[in-house]
This record gives structure tokens, C-alpha cells and sequence, in this order.
């Protein structure tokens, strides 16, 4: 097993990966920027490394500080979290060249499925379902415009690079698509660098589903379920649950397969996520893969009792999967909110001092945050905070313990997202498990 | 290759220059002054990490803590445990260093890795204590990715302390070198 | 069968330390700007979260402190939100009773029930504000399991307020009484 | 369903009662002595009443009050918590004859189970292992010499009325009987206003094993796994786990049956515990029953996913068991740690304000406990201050989880037994499983 593994990432995650070496028996190094000497995750660790600025391009992404930092205290992985380096094909490759293990999916796997129009023309070869859309890259406007034709408007003009809902644009008609195509493929150029743009149709009212899935090296490959990251705002998931309740046991049995293959196609390794959307007759479509943990995680680990961090170590190291696809088996039912350091009205980022943090316990609540009473969130970053997640045995238990938690929790100084999300649960639509993408924009005009 | 860094109040420990009108505000005008600059010293406090600072001049003396953050983190270091092999001491008193380097400048890498003070194994250091510097002029090498980066003095002057053993890492912005800029050979 | 209530400090404050030196201002003008100058001190230190302030100057030091804990107790019970039909109030500050009662004798509820002013609903109460009560008069009822508690006075004395409405809920050691032991008929 | 409950009692049982209410969609009361006004239990339920001064007696096991609280908040029931008036058939009894439900027993299964002598008399009428024993209360010296003789020396006399390790005494030789009889006797008088005490053999390196139980109002009733509460100081629980090292799951199925057959011998209702002795050729033996929830009911929750707090508020409105013995599946391994303010030597109490709290979090980790930053341990009832309990996919994964968790729990400004809990579970004995009632004595001379 590794012995010591630097943790390549801040907050909640940081604190994550770090919980579950501290479980493995290995040592961890947290590195961090100026703005974060005072970290949880910093003091977590066992040990610690300042690599830059608050700029998160000047630290936290700063490959050559992050490898320096490894390379200096003898750390033999790197676990990159979720976003910052998570999905940087090159810094996988320059962590297998240095023989720090890249504690994820191959390079090549992060290269092949990091290209979003690559990915889809992969995966529609092998003959599974994929949003209709363009083969693959749009060289032009006029390409953009033919594909469109075919496919019928509205469609959606994406990064292939993207993620995170920038570079995306719907297009209703053919007039709007050369505006919506140049101003992708700029957003694209100054968000990924790379202005390479695809294009697909555009659903209505679809659900985001998501499936788990984690490969070992000697080609074994199981799915853990879905989940359903419907609620969104601006593309950014704010509550997630599973299973969905638009899911039922043989869509989960066949999702699951496609989930499977489209992996096996790319001889992935590790964790990773495929994502589909799902329309309103229960078709489902390959929408992209997510190679690296993905926020909610939390949500699949509480109804499998899988730890997926420490699954994704020990198959890093070598190990095979510790389950096979007979052994998962989902018991009860998992919501998570997202707590944003925002005004739960104008969604304006607040960041500052907690003067006060209690967070809710007891039986079926889990905390994920590296926050506590005097915590300082610094503005440089990602407004996530906490992460609220219930387990019940039914939708209505967790539903109902998700309610007691948000209420017992107490974050004083900053304005969070508390009181939306006790909104959306009190809502009768989200209780009857009526949402889909555009569930919330219109819950918040209402 | 090397890299300049640029000149800023670090995190702890860099000269803090008072404004010369701060001594003895006398009028409602002086006043105002007084309480921007104070509003100053606490945005260099907190911009510096600082849990307090302690200024006096010609009979005015400010002190601003910041405690609460800190009282965190020092509890939390004793109680966590955790912080094993910890490159940088981080929670020491920044009072100490400031005093000490009161005009001084402190020369900080730019980058993680591991500090040199000599170009091989068999050279002789390209400076010690005591040596008078020019701008420019090569103080160590910080090694990272294999690559020898020498880092140069921003400024003439006498170096008054080195402050990492060869051989040992060094973190982004960790202090190397005080050097008086004011000391003349 | 009654309780004094004893006489409590506040128990959160924000202390403002303030040197004797200060208080020599000679002119109400002087004192005024002095007054303002230290609320803005308090302002920035507070706009600054900060936890403590000094500032000396010829003599005069002024130092400011704001305890976080203070915030936390305060704002605690705003915020769980929790507390919906208070029977009693706990959380008003235990001054406001203090004051009022300087010298004042509270009678308060040895037991849990239902507080009755008369012994039936059309008798006439036991007493009223203003009225001169004598030691082990009895002063009201409170129903506990059905059973009729008369609580009676501790002390000769007037009557200054009858704190509880008839029919209305007490809980243990709620204040019923105000009387003024040192009033004569 | 119940409008509202009275919840007569204290620290984290109170809260855990409430967060239960408040997931049923309950309003709750809390009662409180002067010394807890501002106890987190109180915050957190809708309403409060102060009943009584600190000392217990005269608040929380004040019957009048707490029934008067009741009253004139209009509760249409009251849960007991454990300790206080939880087992107090009188109190149950008075309930009942005011039309207010007592969560818990009839007062008849307290009345009987309650007296320790007697529930052994039933219990081995019916054919069930009962520990050799004298056959019920002991009138003198000379009975108790004989039914020593009778069974065979080291053994133990017990009161009657007992629990919590007082009014007991264990005698080795005939010499040694006057003597300690009449210390049982007085401090059981003393102690539960009772002198009656009984006698049963001395097991030298027993397991307490005890089996939670549940029993709905139509005669159906259902066994959830064992505790095994080995680990004890002076007959306190210290740490409890489930599933037992020592039971396999033909020893479960068996002590089950029994524990399901002495409650059944008593028309039980509602949840409870039947405790055993099991010595080291796994014979078990009926020691005594429980009729209340436990302190370490939550370890039974994390394997079994059945919220027992809901249950018995269920149960006591007249629903039937929310499932059925097939139904309940155990499903990994759960540890509960009880933290105390207590120095972790000498066992002294240390009451105080905690000057700084932050609990433990993140997957399998669970705290229930009534404390925060600033929040002040009175010094008038028992030093149990939190609960850590983990969950894991075996007993490994919840040993390391429990480490990982104490070593992020800060309690700062008391001293707390958590240093003990560490060393505990650094202890390769305790690590291996090889415990029984005498290993704390044993751990803590070494």
C-alpha cells in the first residue's frame, strides 16, 4: 500500500481523502495555498506544504509547485480530489513519469474522456445510446447549422473541453445559431483553452442521471447505482439523491450495462462517472464521463456502505475491486444538499468569518465540510461549504431527516444556501419527485 | 532559470513601513489620518496572517490582535496532533521574526523544493552571512522537477541571516535570506 | 412557600477597558469627540472582526475588546429558532427584572401547573396590585394534577404587580409577585 | 399519530428523542431543571418547561411536575429517555390513568421485569437459561449460604431492584456471606428504596451480551442482533459493538429465540433488552431485562437501519412492528465509544465550560450528543457527554473509522475520556476481539 499519499486539493474533499488515509493507515500530505495556511485539510494532515498565491493557477494548480511538494516529502501518490488537476490529462502523465502514482484513471483514459465530442463518438461506435447531435468536432458554423438540420432545433451547442455549464449554448432556430456558436466556441477558448465545440439536442424538461462506476486493472468492471443530480442551477447540482425516483430496477439493470461498456470501451480504470440524461419516456442517452470522484459521492457510499475514496486508493495501488456486482446491494434511499457560502436569494457569493457553526447529528446524518465555529471562507474559491447528506430507510425518511438536519444546522457570519434548500424540501413537487433540469429556475421565479 | 520574486509584504516577518505623518495626530484632520492608517495596519495584519501587531513611534503605540482565527488554529495543532513533519513553522509567535527584521528585507522562494546554497555538492556557497550582495546576484539554488533554479537578491546589501540549512525543502514563500538593504561595505 | 430571585449580572457584555487617564477630558465638546473617536474605534474593530484594539498616545491608551464567545450566546438563541411557545422568558435579559425589582420581594411557583387567581372562577381574586398583603396570605392557586396549591406570601408587604394572567401556564420558579416588603398601609 | 410529546429528560437522549419527533412531523416539550435552561435539548424542542431545581429529584424525577408539564402543554405522551423515570412502573402507571401514552412498557412489564429476582423466576419457569441462581429474593444470611453451597462459590448477590452496578457484592467463600449480604442489603436499600437482593453464580471472564427486542401490541415480536457491552468499569458500558466477536450466527438465531420467548412469557411490549451472561464455551445464561431504550441503541441502528426511537414512539400509539423478523438484515459492524467528563485516570468527574467543540464527521461516523462550543457540563447528573459511534463494511473498517474519529474530536476546557477510548482501541486484545467484563480492570492496571 501507498505510505504516503499528498492530497492535491482544499476543503471538503481534502478532508475527505485524508479521513480515508487516516482509515488506510497512511500518512497524507496537504498542500494549500497562502490564503488557506489555516485550512481544516491543513491541520487534518500529517503534513504540509504552502505551493503558491491564493490564485488557485499559482497553487493549487501550479504542477510544478504540486510535484515539487510530493517530491520533497516523499510522497508516494497524489490524490487530486475533484476539480483543480483532477482532470488534467497532463498532470496524470507527469505524475506516471515521476513514479507518483496519479491516484485515478489513466492519462490516456483522462485524454480520451475529457474530449466530450470524442467521448460521444466512442461510445455511439459501440452502439449505445448517445444524445443525438454532431459526430463529432464543429469546424464551422455552416457544420454547426447542417447538424442542427438533422437533428432538429432546439439543440446545444457544448465545450468539448467544458464542464461545469461553461461554453454551452441553446440554440432555438437557425438564425441564432451563428451567435450562439461564436460565443461558445469563445467561451470555450478562454475557459479550457481549447475552442473545440460539438453540439447536440437539446431536452426539455430531461433528468440528469448519473451512474458510479469503478474498473481494476484486471479488467473487472460494476456499476453502484445511480444518481439523480436533476436539481440545478446554471448547470450546478444543488441537490442530489439516489435512486431516483424515476428510476426503477430494470432501467437501473440496463443503464447500468451501458454505464459498464461505455467504460469497458476505453479500458478505463478506477473510479469514474458516465453521465445520461434521461427523457421524459424513460429514454436515456449518453450525455459525458466525469473521470475523477464527483461531489456527491457521499450519496452512493451511504446506501452501498462502500467507502469510494478508499476504493479508489487501494485499486490505484493495484488491488482488485474489494466487491463484485452480486455484492452491491442498495439499501434505503440518500439525499445531499450543497451548503454555498451565498445569499440564498441572489446566489452573490458571501464569503467571511463563521462566527458560529453547529452542524446537525444523529442517526442517518452525515456532515462533509471543513468548517467549524471561526473558519474563514476566502473568497479565491469554489462557495461550496458543506455538504448535507441523509440516509433513511424510504425517500420520505431521509427526505425528512434532510428537513431536521437543515434545521438544526446553525453557520452564523456568512449567508448560505440553508434556507433554499429548505425551501426545495419543502416543496411538493421535489416530495413527489417531479423535477427535472429546469425544476428549479422555475421554482425560484415562483 | 531563474525567477524573480517580487517585492511584497510577506507573510509574516517583512518590514512594515509606517507612514511618517502616523507620530502625535494632534487636530480632527490628524485624526482621520490615524484612523485610515490604522485601518491600514489591521489590512497588513490580516493580509499577513498576523494574530497582532504592535507599533510604537515617538510616544503613539497601536496594537491590533486578530485572535479568534489563530486561538484556532494553535489549539487545533496541539489537539489534532497531526502535524508530524511540518516544513515551515507556521504558528510560531510572528512577532519574533518581524523584530528582528525591522527594515530588513527577507528574500522568500518562489517556488516548493529543495534549497541549495552551493551550485554542487563540492562548491563553495555562493554567499554567507555577513557577505555584501548586489542585486542580481545569485544567493541559492532551489532545485524542483530536477531543475536548478537560482533565485537572486532583489536588492544591495549585507546578508544579516540565512535561514534554511542546505539540502533541506522549502515551501512557496518560505523566508531564506534577511539581508539589510541599508548596510553599506 | 417562596423564592427570591437572585439579583444576576448581566452575563454577556462587551467590555470596553478605558484607562482613568481618558475620563480627564476638560470640555463636554473634548468628551463628545472623544466619545465618537472611540465608537469609531469600536466600528473598525468590529467592521475588522477583530478581538482586541489598543491605541496609546501621549498618555492616553485606549483599548478595545470584543468577546467572540459573547456573539455565540446571544446569537444562539436567535437563530435555533427553536424555543416557539416559551412559557417563560428565559432568554430576556435577566437585568430588566433586576432593575425593576431593586429591593422588591419576587414570589415565584414552587411547582408546575396553572395559575388561578381566585379560588373559583366566580370568586373574586385572592388579591390585587395595591393591595397590603401580610405573611402567609394566601395570594393565588396553582392547579397541579388536579389538585389546588395555594401559594401564600413569604412577607408583610404591598402587592406593585401580579406578573401572571388567571388560567395562564407556570413553570417552576416562575416569577408571580412583585412585592414591596418595605411599603406600610 | 401523537401531536405532541413530552420529553422527560436531559442531554443528548433528549435530543435524540426530539430529532426523532421532529422526522415523525411531532412537536415536542422539553422539560429542564434550573441547571439546563440553557441545554441544547431545550433549544431545540418547541416548547420548554422549567419543572424543578438541579437536584434530579426534585426536577426531572419530580412526577408531579413533570406530569403538570405535561398538562398544561397539552403532550398527549412522554418519552422517558433512559435513567430518570424510565423505569419507574408507578410513574407509567400514573401516565396511563391520566390519559397521557407512556412511551415504553405497560407499567405491569416494568412492574415484573423490574424486579430482577422475579423476572429470573419467570424466565426460568419457562424453561429458559437462567445463570444458577437461589430461585427469587434471598429472606436471610442463612439462605443465602445455602443457595451458595447449592451452586457453588465465587458468587454474586445482587439487589433486586438493581442496576447500574449498585447494591452488588461477590463472595468467595461461606465466610465471606454475612458480610456481604448485608452490605447488598444496605445499599440497595439506600440506593433503590428496596432490600431485597438475590444471588447467582460468579462467572469469572463472562461477555455481557444483551439482545435488543421489540414487540408490537398484536404479539408479534422481533429480535435485532446483540450488543456485546463486555467492555465495562464498575459495571459501567464504556464501548459496545455489534455484531458481537463471539457470537456466530447460529449462536445469534439461538439467544434470540430465548430473548423473544422471556419477553413473550410477559405479554412485553414496545422495544427493550434481555441481558446475558455468555461464558467462555458459549453456554448464555438470562441475567435480566431492560424496559427502556438503551444508551447504546444507536449501534443496533448503524446494522440494522431501523430508526428504534421511531419505533417505540410508533409502537406506543398502537401501530404494528414496522417490519417483520425476516426483514431485519444486519449489515456490517458498529462501534459506540461514550465519552465522559471525566479525567481519563483517575475517572474524576470534570464538569466546566467546553471551551471549544467540534465533533468528529464524514462517512460512518455518527456523534449524538447535546454539547457545542461554550456549552457548560453541570455537575448534577451523569458525566456520559457524546456518543461516537462508527459503522463500517466489517469490524476492521469500524475500529479504524472510531480512531480516525476520536483523533479529530476536539473537547477543549474539560477533560474528557477519550484518551482512554484511544488506548482502547490501540489494544491488540481489544483489537482481536478477546474481551470479556473483566478486560477494563485488567487494561487499566496494566
Amino acid at each position: 500500500m501507498f505510505k504516503k499519499v499528498l492530497v492535491a486539493n482544499r476543503g471538503e474533499i481534502a478532508l475527505r481523502v485524508i479521513r480515508a488515509c487516516k482509515e488506510l493507515g497512511i500518512k497524507t500530505v496537504a498542500i494549500h495555498s497562502e490564503a488557506d495556511a489555516a485550512g481544516m485539510h491543513v491541520r487534518a494532515a500529517d503534513e504540509r506544504i504552502c505551493v503558491g498565491p491564493a490564485e488557485s493557477a499559482l497553487s493549487y494548480r501550479n504542477i510544478p509547485n504540486v510535484l515539487s511538494a510530493a517530491e520533497i516529502t516523499g510522497a508516494d501518490a497524489i490524490h487530486p480530489g475533484y476539480g483543480f488537476l483532477s482532470e488534467n490529462a497532463h498532470f496524470a502523465e507527469v505524475c506516471e513519469s515521476i513514479g507518483v502514482k496519479f491516484i485515478g484513471p489513466t492519462s490516456e483514459n483522462i485524454a480520451l474522456m475529457g474530449d466530450k465530442a470524442k467521448a460521444r463518438e466512442i461510445v455511439a461506435r459501440r452502439g449505445l445510446p448517445v444524445t443525438p447531435g454532431s459526430p463529432g468536432e464543429l469546424k464551422s458554423e455552416q457544420e454547426a447549422r447542417e447538424a442542427a438540420a438533422k437533428i432538429g432545433y432546439p439543440v446545444i451547442i457544448k465545450a468539448a473541453a467544458g464542464g461545469g455549464g461553461r461554453g454551452m449554448r441553446v440554440v432555438n432556430s437557425t438564425d441564432e445559431v451563428a451567435r450562439a456558436f461564436q460565443a461558445a466556441q469563445a467561451e470555450a477558448k478562454s475557459t479550457f483553452g481549447n475552442d473545440s465545440v460539438y453540439l447536440e439536442r437539446y431536452f426539455l424538461e430531461p433528468r440528469h442521471i448519473e451512474v458510479q462506476i469503478a474498473a481494476d486493472s484486471r479488467g473487472h468492471v460494476v456499476y453502484l447505482g445511480e444518481r439523480d443530480c436533476s436539481i440545478q442551477r446554471r448547470h450546478q447540482k444543488l441537490v442530489e439523491e439516489t435512486p431516483s425516483p424515476a428510476v426503477d430496477e430494470k432501467l437501473r439493470r440496463e443503464i447500468g450495462r451501458v454505464a459498464v461498456e461505455a467504460v469497458k470501451a476505453v479500458h478505463y480504470r478506477n473510479l469514474g462517472t458516465v453521465e445520461f440524461l434521461l427523457d421524459k419516456d424513460h429514454n436515456f442517452f449518453f450525455m459525458e464521463m466525469n473521470t475523477r470522484i464527483q461531489v456527491e459521492h457521499p450519496i452512493t457510499e451511504m446506501v452501498t456502505g462502500i467507502d469510494l475514496i478508499k476504493e479508489q486508493i487501494t485499486l490505484a495501488n493495484g488491488q482488485p475491486l474489494s466487491f463484485r456486482q452480486p455484492d452491491i446491494r442498495l439499501t434505503g434511499h440518500s439525499l445531499e444538499c450543497r451548503i454555498n457560502a451565498e445569499d440564498p436569494e441572489k446566489f452573490t457569493p458571501s464569503p467571511g468569518v463563521i462566527s458560529r457553526y453547529c452542524a446537525p447529528g444523529g442517526f442517518g446524518v452525515r456532515v462533509d465540510s471543513a468548517m467549524e465555529s471561526n473558519a474563514v471562507v476566502v473568497p479565491y474559491y469554489d462557495s461550496m461549504i458543506a455538504k448535507v447528506i441523509t440516509h433513511g430507510r424510504d425517500r420520505l425518511e431521509a427526505m425528512a431527516r434532510m428537513r431536521r438536519a437543515l434545521d438544526e444546522f446553525v453557520i452564523e457570519g456568512i449567508k448560505t444556501t440553508i434556507p433554499l434548500h429548505k425551501r426545495i424540501l419543502n416543496d411538493p413537487d421535489f416530495q413527489k419527485g417531479h423535477v427535472s433540469t429546469t425544476y428549479l429556475e422555475r421554482f425560484l421565479a415562483s | 532559470m531563474s525567477r524573480k520574486k517580487p517585492r511584497r509584504s510577506k507573510r509574516h516577518g517583512t518590514p512594515i513601513v509606517l507612514p511618517g505623518s502616523f507620530a502625535g495626530a494632534t487636530s480632527a484632520q490628524d485624526a482621520a489620518a490615524q484612523q485610515r492608517q490604522i485601518q491600514d495596519l489591521i489590512d497588513l495584519l490580516k493580509r499577513n496572517h498576523l494574530t497582532e501587531l504592535e507599533i510604537e513611534r515617538a510616544g503613539v503605540r497601536i496594537r491590533v490582535r486578530h485572535e479568534a482565527a489563530v486561538k484556532t488554529v494553535s489549539a487545533a495543532v496541539s489537539e489534532a496532533g497531526g502535524t508530524g513533519q511540518t516544513v515551515s513553522p507556521h504558528t510560531s509567535p510572528p512577532n519574533e521574526l518581524a523584530e528582528d527584521t525591522a527594515g530588513h528585507i527577507t528574500i522568500t522562494s518562489p517556488i516548493v523544493g529543495t534549497f541549495y546554497r552551493s551550485p554542487s555538492p563540492d562548491a563553495d556557497p555562493y554567499v554567507e552571512e555577513g557577505d555584501f550582495v548586489k542585486r542580481g546576484q545569485v544567493l541559492c539554488i532551489v532545485e524542483a522537477m530536477k531543475l536548478m533554479n537560482e533565485i537572486e537578491s532583489e536588492v544591495d546589501g549585507r546578508i544579516t541571516k540565512i535561514l534554511v540549512e542546505s539540502t533541506k525543502p522549502v515551501e512557496y514563500g518560505q523566508a531564506l535570506f534577511l539581508i539589510d538593504p541599508k548596510a553599506t561595505p
